[in-house]
């Protein structure tokens, strides 16, 4: 079986068979098989790496349900590691599952990902990232999709000058990829609008954040950019609107959790808290977003972990079909120049037709969507102001990571 | 069994040690391996690890060369806790600090890193360890001071500063959840870390991880056997007593915390160079408890069980990745529970407990058993 | 006394812990070649002398001179350096080494080579340990030892443990020796072997011995003379006639039985 | 009755430290146990208390019982509460409890009597009570090895293991300790003496045991072993022929090794 | 000067439940010289099982009621499953070295906290604080409701605690047993008894502990990492005495939170999240003082 009429030019990937995928779809397709490394059990993102790697089997299942890509189902569930969120782990289950798969369709997180990247460059793996930080908009190998914290942030300032009148932000947040990341783009945006800034850096834990509110509470900034963990996120907007603090929070990709909304601090996030990201919430009506909740069907707590999961995974779609159905070498190296020369992804609505668009020169996306708390939405969030680019990022030269280090 | 020897009809040249062996000389019995099971034993251990990369796996050898490189820095950590008895649960600390030091003066000049572009590594590893074993010596008075649990929760503080400072010292880390690359393994322009046409990468990391840890093993080894070694045991058993032997404590802990320090900035600056890349969350309190595991499950205070305890430790998750494969109707399901994922971790700290259940001595313990029984062979006792 | 001066000598030794006075204005001294024991009841401040000697407590008054110089406030390890050894009332071996690497850590101070030669080790490290390792074949020799030889301490007999110790106290080649209860909790036989050792030593290596002890037997035979202590306190200093027959001595110690 | 029958005990799988040893301790009764060093009297007072296990020691063979009942696999704690103690060897003080601590945890199963045993053993030995808020560790060998006594009599076993009561203590104090042996006796309780002074164990016992590398030599009543010829040589350094006063100076000790091996 | 009282009695709340985490150290400590590990792991499973309760219990007799009953049938579950780890993992270590059983719990530590993880969801689970983040006003202090809670609970705790151990023989025993397992037992001390006790009761201390760190934003997966600050409160208190574990958490919780108020304004050069490595250098610099803490016993020392 797995006579492939279409494929003459034989594929000679890593991770590709002829045979069909364990469990196949189409038992008469070829295999390629992705691996997936992702913070599973007990690191600290394992509540968004388990529903991003659900949310990615789905996706490849509807694939391979419609016909598989030229050819080959594609198998995402064979190959699924988990890296404790620890760079030396991540980069110990690459190295083995490496001469299996023919790509990641998922590498969480940055330090992580940092890890393995030389080793990738090397051996032509390309990646999807779970990770939003703005370091991947200059990495040939990783397919990153929609905006990234740093502009995310930019925008998110942006939105409030131009609605609120706000005259001061204040960015609160882990240090480094992620909420040094979103700082960094609160603090250009600033800049921009010329209004004050000031950062304040914290750790995880709940316990950790009483700094970082009785900042809060003292200086009363107009508004604050939060780039923490979701209950970390509870923990400062609750007790911070607790002691008074009436500005706005403007939450990060990862700081939303709907469990939040039973937390004590689910009135103040009603009251005080919006999200910004690249895309919309588990609930927004799109094309791409209602494929999702199908293929997901019944899941106990919708999460935009799921969301994202499924986001990222279009760039990778693309880059195989182009690929197969293009004239390439059948390696790697051939995928590679294929994701070069990809022209469009077709996000299905979920992210603006530009966003697909490849052929530009920077290739930066630079469009957020801001939602607001809404307890019936599904996981919690509705749209508030669809996609938009705010001044500060369309002026911004970002030639870069954002954050400095 | 036992042999006495009574005055005058043995003269002192010709000593029967109690135990099978009859030597000749001091020079043999004071030899490395002064018995032919030794002899062949540690023969065999070192040809089985030069053909390893001929008959292994990649990703495996990849795996060993890390465990190697954990066997250095266990070896470090069983010369201040195995033989000198301080306890110490700041072995990480100093493994960032040898892992930083390496990776600045191997780093490029050019990069957002602090780096001096130094890749020769004859350079850049004695250079961690010195640096190392520099804030070893200064944390060393601490030692003199407290005893037992307070100096290991003490060295576990140095750790959660450490972790701080590296975390905001983000032009030599790169910063917190980032990070920078680390040294290049290059010597004599040499580069173990690019593959070549004959070796692998992980082949070539392999053997240099291998040969290194055999230099520091026989250092180690050496150690223990010689004077200071002695000393550091004295220290460990009875520090009252060593005192009245003539051996000065601040200055023999200072030693002690030296030389293990130098080997764990050693096994920092080495470590990673095999992934290349590292971040600051990476010198954290499970770090250090894995070194105590590791020399606790070799069983303390021996080369040959630290190497295996840190072979133990570290092949373990390689291990438990495995295993749930053989365990049906456990779900590969992510979203379920229980699934392999959490079944990995869950027999990661069981099998720790049951190993030290059934064998708190250690893999040295077990050894030991094993010698024993065939010492007395065919008789029980 | 003799033209040589005392090896030791303590001039009115103060020592108290809150409120306990363990030593109160003890004076001795031991001559070249003198076999002294110290006997009081338990808790008359022996052992705490002893602690005085060797640099592990300090007295709140007092001088202690060792081979003509002070030594008070001296660190334990220099004290031994200059070569007081001992043993100790409860065995304060390293119990998880073997009986040989305890009596080189008795050499310690004669082994002169550092941390860079131990890693070497061959070259001249190597040739020390040999020419160490042959001395204290000499003492296993000279204590019976041999067949305890490569054992960890921790296993041995308490009798051989005690003589083990003492190994490890001549290993230091002693110019003072101080014993500790050496036949505490020893048979018969084993306390004539100790005595036998006790009495070479002093004989062939010309090493002056202090000794506490309560076994009456040995004390009165070996001693050339002895000093009794009550609550710190001096009683009397003499031969063994002169001590067994002194009435506070009788009536603080030794009772009526080993008098009568 | 507290009995052994025929043990064998093997330490770490290897190690056999007693050979089918039989001993009886009758109720009421005081029995002396000597032997040298290594002998394996500890061993046997550990077989029977259960301490065996913390030795990686096991009986083998053989048996303990307490009248008639099997004590094997009875828990340390267990045989206390069935009232035998033993009074471990090496005085074992809790070093950094106070003095009157430690002799509460003495009387750990007996709390009722625990007000009047204290003041028995203040009265006994009274540097303890000056001392009572001293901790234990500081004391001298010999006071450590009375507060070890002590902590044994604050509660009124029915039998009494004592592994060398007398190590370390000055010679007014061995005295002091065997009339308290004598009146712990008086009371009822039986006690199993294990001495290297065997001069005063003897000189109370009722009967008494001999042991070499892990088996019984001698079983005798005390006044036969203290005629004993080579009982009186190697134990209490008496000649063959001589009267008690004939006692061989240490001086006078030869070179060679005198050893005695018991055939048996 | 109001800011700065505020400060110090939010540091006193959170500080309480150091306090309870480090009794719970402290006790196994005294019981069997080892430091368990594994109190993390407890900690969370005590706050899932609040969590799990809460709701469970239905109706609310009266504010409170629900909350404080579940806290106390988690603690009694949570001192079940200590029990169970206790009676299969650390009692054949009766005797054993203190860092082999050590590296046990943390062992245990893992297998249980990765077990409870799965009952936590990918959420955070709410706790089910009638008071949730409500404040009130004392002496012109505004104070959390949450933070007086801890302070009464940990009031009621340590008053239960020290009666016991001045009543029952226990508290001795427990020392006896650390020192000398041997000679504990030959004093008719149950060592194991002993054991299983203190395990018991440091697990319902870990599941009233992590009950009210629940109370901010409900349990997540990484609560757990608080328990690791009870370590330097332990050792600032002195590691065997429980007025020690009781101070050392307040002092901590205290200082956590003035440094956590004032350093960004006073050292800003110190980098951001001082607060967090201030429970170490405070330890570090009591020690620098009194080397077994502020209420530990002296190594015996002596020869
Ligand atoms: N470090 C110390 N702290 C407090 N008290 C001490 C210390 N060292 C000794 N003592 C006390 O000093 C006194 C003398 O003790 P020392 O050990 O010198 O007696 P000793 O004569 O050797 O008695 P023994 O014959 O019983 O060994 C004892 O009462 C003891 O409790
Ligand atoms: N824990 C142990 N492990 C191995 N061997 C042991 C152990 N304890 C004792 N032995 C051995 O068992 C034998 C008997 O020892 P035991 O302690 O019973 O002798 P003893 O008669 O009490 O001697 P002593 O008079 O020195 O106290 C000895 O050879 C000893 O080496
Ligand atoms: C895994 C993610 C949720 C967070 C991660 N630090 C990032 O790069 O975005
Ligand atoms: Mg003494
Ligand atoms: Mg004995």
């Amino acid at each position: 079986r797995g006579g492939d009429p279409e494929s003459d030019g034989a594929i000679s990937a890593p991770g590709v068979t002829e045979e069909a995928c364990p469990d196949a779809v189409n038992e008469d397709n070829g295999c390629i098989y992705l691996g997936t490394i992702s913070d599973l059990t007990q690191g600290p993102f394992a509540p968004l790496g388990v529903p991003i790697t659900e949310a990615q089997k789905a996706f490849w299942e509807r694939v391979n349900e419609d016909g598989g890509i030229g050819g080959y189902d594609i198998d995402v569930t064979e190959y699924v590691r988990d890296n404790l969120y620890n760079p030396e782990t991540h980069a110990q289950v690459y190295s083995e599952i490496e001469p299996d798969v023919l790509a990641l369709a998922q590498t969480l997180g940055s330090p992580t990902t940092l890890a393995i990247l030389e080793q990738m460059k090397g051996a032509d793996v390309i990646a999807a990232p779970a990770s939003w930080t703005s370091l991947w908009g200059f990495e040939d190998n990783i397919l990153e999709s929609g905006s990234s914290y740093c502009v995310d942030a930019m925008n998110g300032v942006d939105y409030y000058v131009e609605q609120d009148d706000i005259t001061s932000v204040m960015a609160v947040g882990f240090p480094g990829d992620y909420g040094g990341d979103a700082a960094a783009g609160a603090e250009m945006a600033a800049e921009a609008n010329g209004i004050d800034f000031t950062s304040i850096e914290t750790a995880p834990g709940q316990e950790a954040q009483s700094g970082a509110i009785s900042a809060i509470v003292r200086q009363k900034p107009d508004l604050v950019i939060l780039g923490t963990g979701p209950t970390e996120t509870a923990v400062i907007v609750g007790q911070a609107a607790a002691q008074g603090y009436q500005g706005q929070f403007l939450g990060s990709s990862p700081t939303w959790n709907p469990a939040l909304l039973a937390s004590p601090a689910g009135p103040a996030l009603e009251a005080l808290f919006n999200h910004v990201g690249p895309w919309g919430s588990f609930g927004t009506d799109t094309p791409g977003h209602q494929a999702m909740r199908d293929a997901l069907g019944e899941v106990d707590q919708p999460n935009d972990g799921y969301t994202s999961g499924w986001a990222w995974s279009y760039p990778m779609k693309a880059a195989l079909e182009q690929w197969l159905e293009g004239d390439y070498e059948g390696t790697r190296a051939g995928l590679l120049q294929a994701v070069e020369d990809l022209e469009t992804v077709d996000f299905e609505g979920m992210l603006p037709e530009e966003a697909g668009d490849r052929t530009s020169e920077n290739d930066l996306f630079l469009q957020s969507l801001i939602s607001s708390v809404d307890p019936d939405a599904p996981a919690g969030l509705a749209v508030e102001q669809d996609f938009f680019t705010g001044p500060s990022a369309e002026a911004a030269e970002i030639d870069g990571a954002c954050f400095e280090g | 069994m036992t042999t006495t020897t009574r005055p005058g009809t043995a003269k002192v040249s010709t000593k029967v040690s109690g135990r099978p062996g009859f030597y000749r000389s001091y020079s043999q019995e004071l030899a490395l391996f002064n018995t032919r099971p030794k002899q062949v034993g540690v023969a065999a251990v070192v040809v089985l690890g030069l053909l390893g990369p001929f008959v292994l796996e990649d990703a495996l050898l990849r795996t060993l060369a890390i465990a190697f490189v954990f066997a250095i820095g266990a070896l470090g950590l069983n010369i201040v806790t195995g033989l000198a008895g301080q306890v110490s649960l700041g072995h990480a600390f100093f493994l960032g600090i040898g892992a930083y030091t390496a990776a600045a003066i191997s780093g490029d000049p050019d990069g957002r890193t602090i780096g001096f572009g130094i890749e020769e590594m004859w350079v850049w590893l004695p250079a961690s360890g010195l640096v190392a074993a520099a804030f070893g010596v200064a944390v060393a008075p601490l030692a003199t001071r407290l005893r037992g649990l307070y100096l290991a929760i003490v060295t576990l503080g140095l750790v959660f500063i450490g972790e701080h400072v590296f975390r905001e010292w983000s032009h030599l880390t790169g910063g917190a959840g980032v990070g920078r690359s680390a040294a290049t393994p290059q010597l004599f322009g040499f580069d173990f870390s690019q593959g070549t046409e004959m070796f692998s990468r992980e082949q070539q990391l392999y053997l240099l991880m291998f040969v290194l840890m055999l230099v520091f093993a026989l250092g180690a080894r050496n150690l223990a056997r010689s004077r200071v070694g002695r000393a550091f045991s004295a220290v460990r058993d009875r520090d009252m007593a060593a005192e009245m032997m003539s051996i000065d404590l601040p200055r023999t802990k200072a030693l002690a915390f030296g030389i293990s320090s130098f080997y764990a900035g050693c096994a920092g600056g080495l470590l990673y160079t095999v992934s290349g890349f590292f971040d600051p969350a990476s010198f954290n309190l499970l770090l250090s408890v894995q070194f105590i595991a590791m020399v606790l499950i070799g069983g303390a205070g021996t080369v040959g069980g630290t190497i295996a305890g840190a072979l133990f430790v570290s092949l373990l998750p390689t291990l438990t990745r495995e295993l749930p494969n053989f365990i049906p109707l456990i779900s590969r399901q992510v979203t379920e529970t229980p699934n392999v994922f959490q079944v990995e971790q869950v027999l990661y700290g069981l099998l720790i407990v049951v190993f030290l259940l059934f064998e708190p001595r250690g893999l040295y313990g077990i050894w030991v058993r094993v010698r024993t029984y065939w010492k007395s062979w065919p008789f029980s006792y | 006394m003799s033209a040589a001066s005392p090896v030791v000598q303590l001039d009115d030794v103060h020592l108290s812990f809150k409120g306990v006075k363990a030593v109160n204005g003890v004076s001795l001294h031991v001559e070249p070649g003198e076999l002294f024991a110290i006997i009081g009841p338990n808790g008359a401040g022996k052992t705490s002398l002893f602690n005085v000697i060797s640099g592990v407590y300090q007295p709140q008054e007092g001088r202690v001179r060792f081979q003509g110089q002070d030594v008070l406030g001296r660190k334990p390890s220099d004290i031994a350096r200059r070569g007081v050894a001992r043993t100790f009332q409860n065995i304060a071996l390293f119990e998880h080494l073997t009986v040989t690497d305890n009596l080189m850590l008795g050499r310690h101070q004669h082994i002169g080579y550092g941390w860079p030669s131990a890693f070497a080790w061959w070259g001249r490290a190597k040739r020390e340990e040999i020419v160490h390792r042959r001395f204290c074949e000499e003492i296993v020799d000279f204590l019976e030892l041999e067949q305890w030889r490569g054992m960890p301490v921790g296993l041995l007999p308490y009798g051989v443990q005690k003589r083990v110790e003492l190994g490890r106290a001549l290993a230091m080649e002693p110019k003072l020796l101080l014993l500790d209860e050496p036949v505490a909790g020893m048979n018969l036989e084993e306390t004539e072997d100790m005595a036998r050792f006790v009495l070479d030593i002093r004989d062939e290596l010309d090493v002056p011995i202090i000794m506490v002890e309560h076994d009456m037997g040995l004390v009165m035979d070996l001693a050339d003379r002895i000093l009794v202590v009550d609550f710190g306190t001096p009683i009397t200093t003499g031969t063994p006639d002169e001590v067994q027959r002194h009435p506070d001595v009788i009536r603080a110690y030794l009772g009526q039985e080993l008098s009568s | 009755m507290l009995s052994a029958r025929n043990l064998e005990v093997v330490y770490d799988d290897v190690v056999l430290a007693l050979r089918g040893v039989s001993l009886d301790v009758p109720d009421g009764r005081i029995v002396a146990l000597l032997g040298a060093n290594g002998a394996g009297k500890t061993s046997l007072l550990r077989a029977l208390t259960g301490l065996l296990d913390v030795h990686e020691g096991e009986i083998t063979k053989g048996s303990v019982s307490l009248d008639g009942e099997d004590l094997r696999r009875t828990a340390p704690e267990a045989v206390v509460r069935k009232g035998v103690r033993q009074v471990l060897e090496g005085r074992r003080v809790f070093v950094e409890l106070s003095i009157e601590d430690n002799l509460k945890v003495g009387a750990h199963t007996a709390r009722a009597t625990m007000a009047e045993n204290l003041d028995r053993v203040y009265s006994l030995f009274p540097v303890l009570h000056d001392r009572r808020a001293l901790t234990a560790g500081y004391l001298s060998g010999g006071e450590q090895q009375m507060l070890a006594m002590g902590r044994a009599m604050m509660s009124n076993p029915r039998f009494l293991l004592l592994d060398e009561p007398s190590l370390g203590l000055a010679p007014l104090m061995v005295e002091a300790i065997r009339d308290v042996i004598v009146e712990i006796n008086g009371n009822g309780t039986g006690v199993l003496l294990v001495e290297q002074n065997a001069s005063m164990a003897l000189s109370i016992a009722h009967h008494g045991y001999v042991m070499e590398t892990g088996r019984v030599v001698l079983d005798k009543p005390a006044a036969e072993l203290l005629a004993d010829d080579d009982v009186r040589e190697f134990y209490l350094g008496l000649h063959p022929g001589e009267d008690g006063s004939g006692r061989k100076s240490f001086r006078d000790t030869k070179h060679y090794r005198r050893k005695k091996r018991w055939s048996a | 000067m109001s800011t700065f009282l505020e400060a110090v009695i939010r540091g006193l709340g959170t500080g309480s439940v150091y306090a309870l985490l480090a009794l719970g150290f402290v006790i196994i400590y005294k019981a069997t010289s080892v430091i368990s590990f594994a109190q993390p792991a407890l900690m969370l499973s005590g706050a899932v099982v609040t969590s799990y309760l809460v709701p469970a219990m239905g109706v609310v007799l009266f504010t409170g009621f629900s909350f404080f009953f579940s806290v106390a049938v988690a603690a009694i579950i949570t001192a079940i499953l200590a029990l169970v780890i206790e009676r299969l993992a650390i009692r054949p270590m009766v005797g054993k070295a203190v860092f082999v059983v050590a590296i046990i719990t943390l062992g245990i530590d893992i297998a249980v906290r990765v077990v409870v993880n799965g009952f936590i969801g990918l959420g955070a689970r709410p706790i089910g604080f009638p008071w949730g983040l409500d404040r009130v006003t004392i002496l012109g202090l505004d104070v959390q409701i949450r933070h007086l809670v801890m302070m009464g609970t940990v009031t009621l705790v340590v008053t239960a605690l020290y009666l016991f151990f001045q009543r029952s023989r226990y508290g001795l025993a427990m020392r006896a047993a650390a020192f000398d397992q041997e000679a504990a037992m030959t004093m008719g001390v149950s060592v194991g008894g002993v054991f299983a006790l203190s395990w018991a009761i440091a697990g319902a201390l870990a599941a009233i502990a992590g009950s009210l760190l629940a109370t901010g934003a409900g349990v997540d997966r990484q609560l757990w990492i608080v328990a690791l600050v009870a370590l330097p409160a332990i050792i600032l208190g002195g590691l065997d005495s429980l007025e020690g574990a009781v101070v050392g958490g307040l002092l901590i919780g205290v200082a956590e939170a003035l440094v956590g108020s004032y350093q960004r304004d006073l050292a800003p050069w110190l980098g951001d999240n001082v607060a967090l490595v201030s429970p170490y250098i405070l330890m570090l610099a009591v020690l620098l003082v009194r080397p077994y803490g502020i209420f530990g016993t002296p190594e015996v020392r002596r020869v």
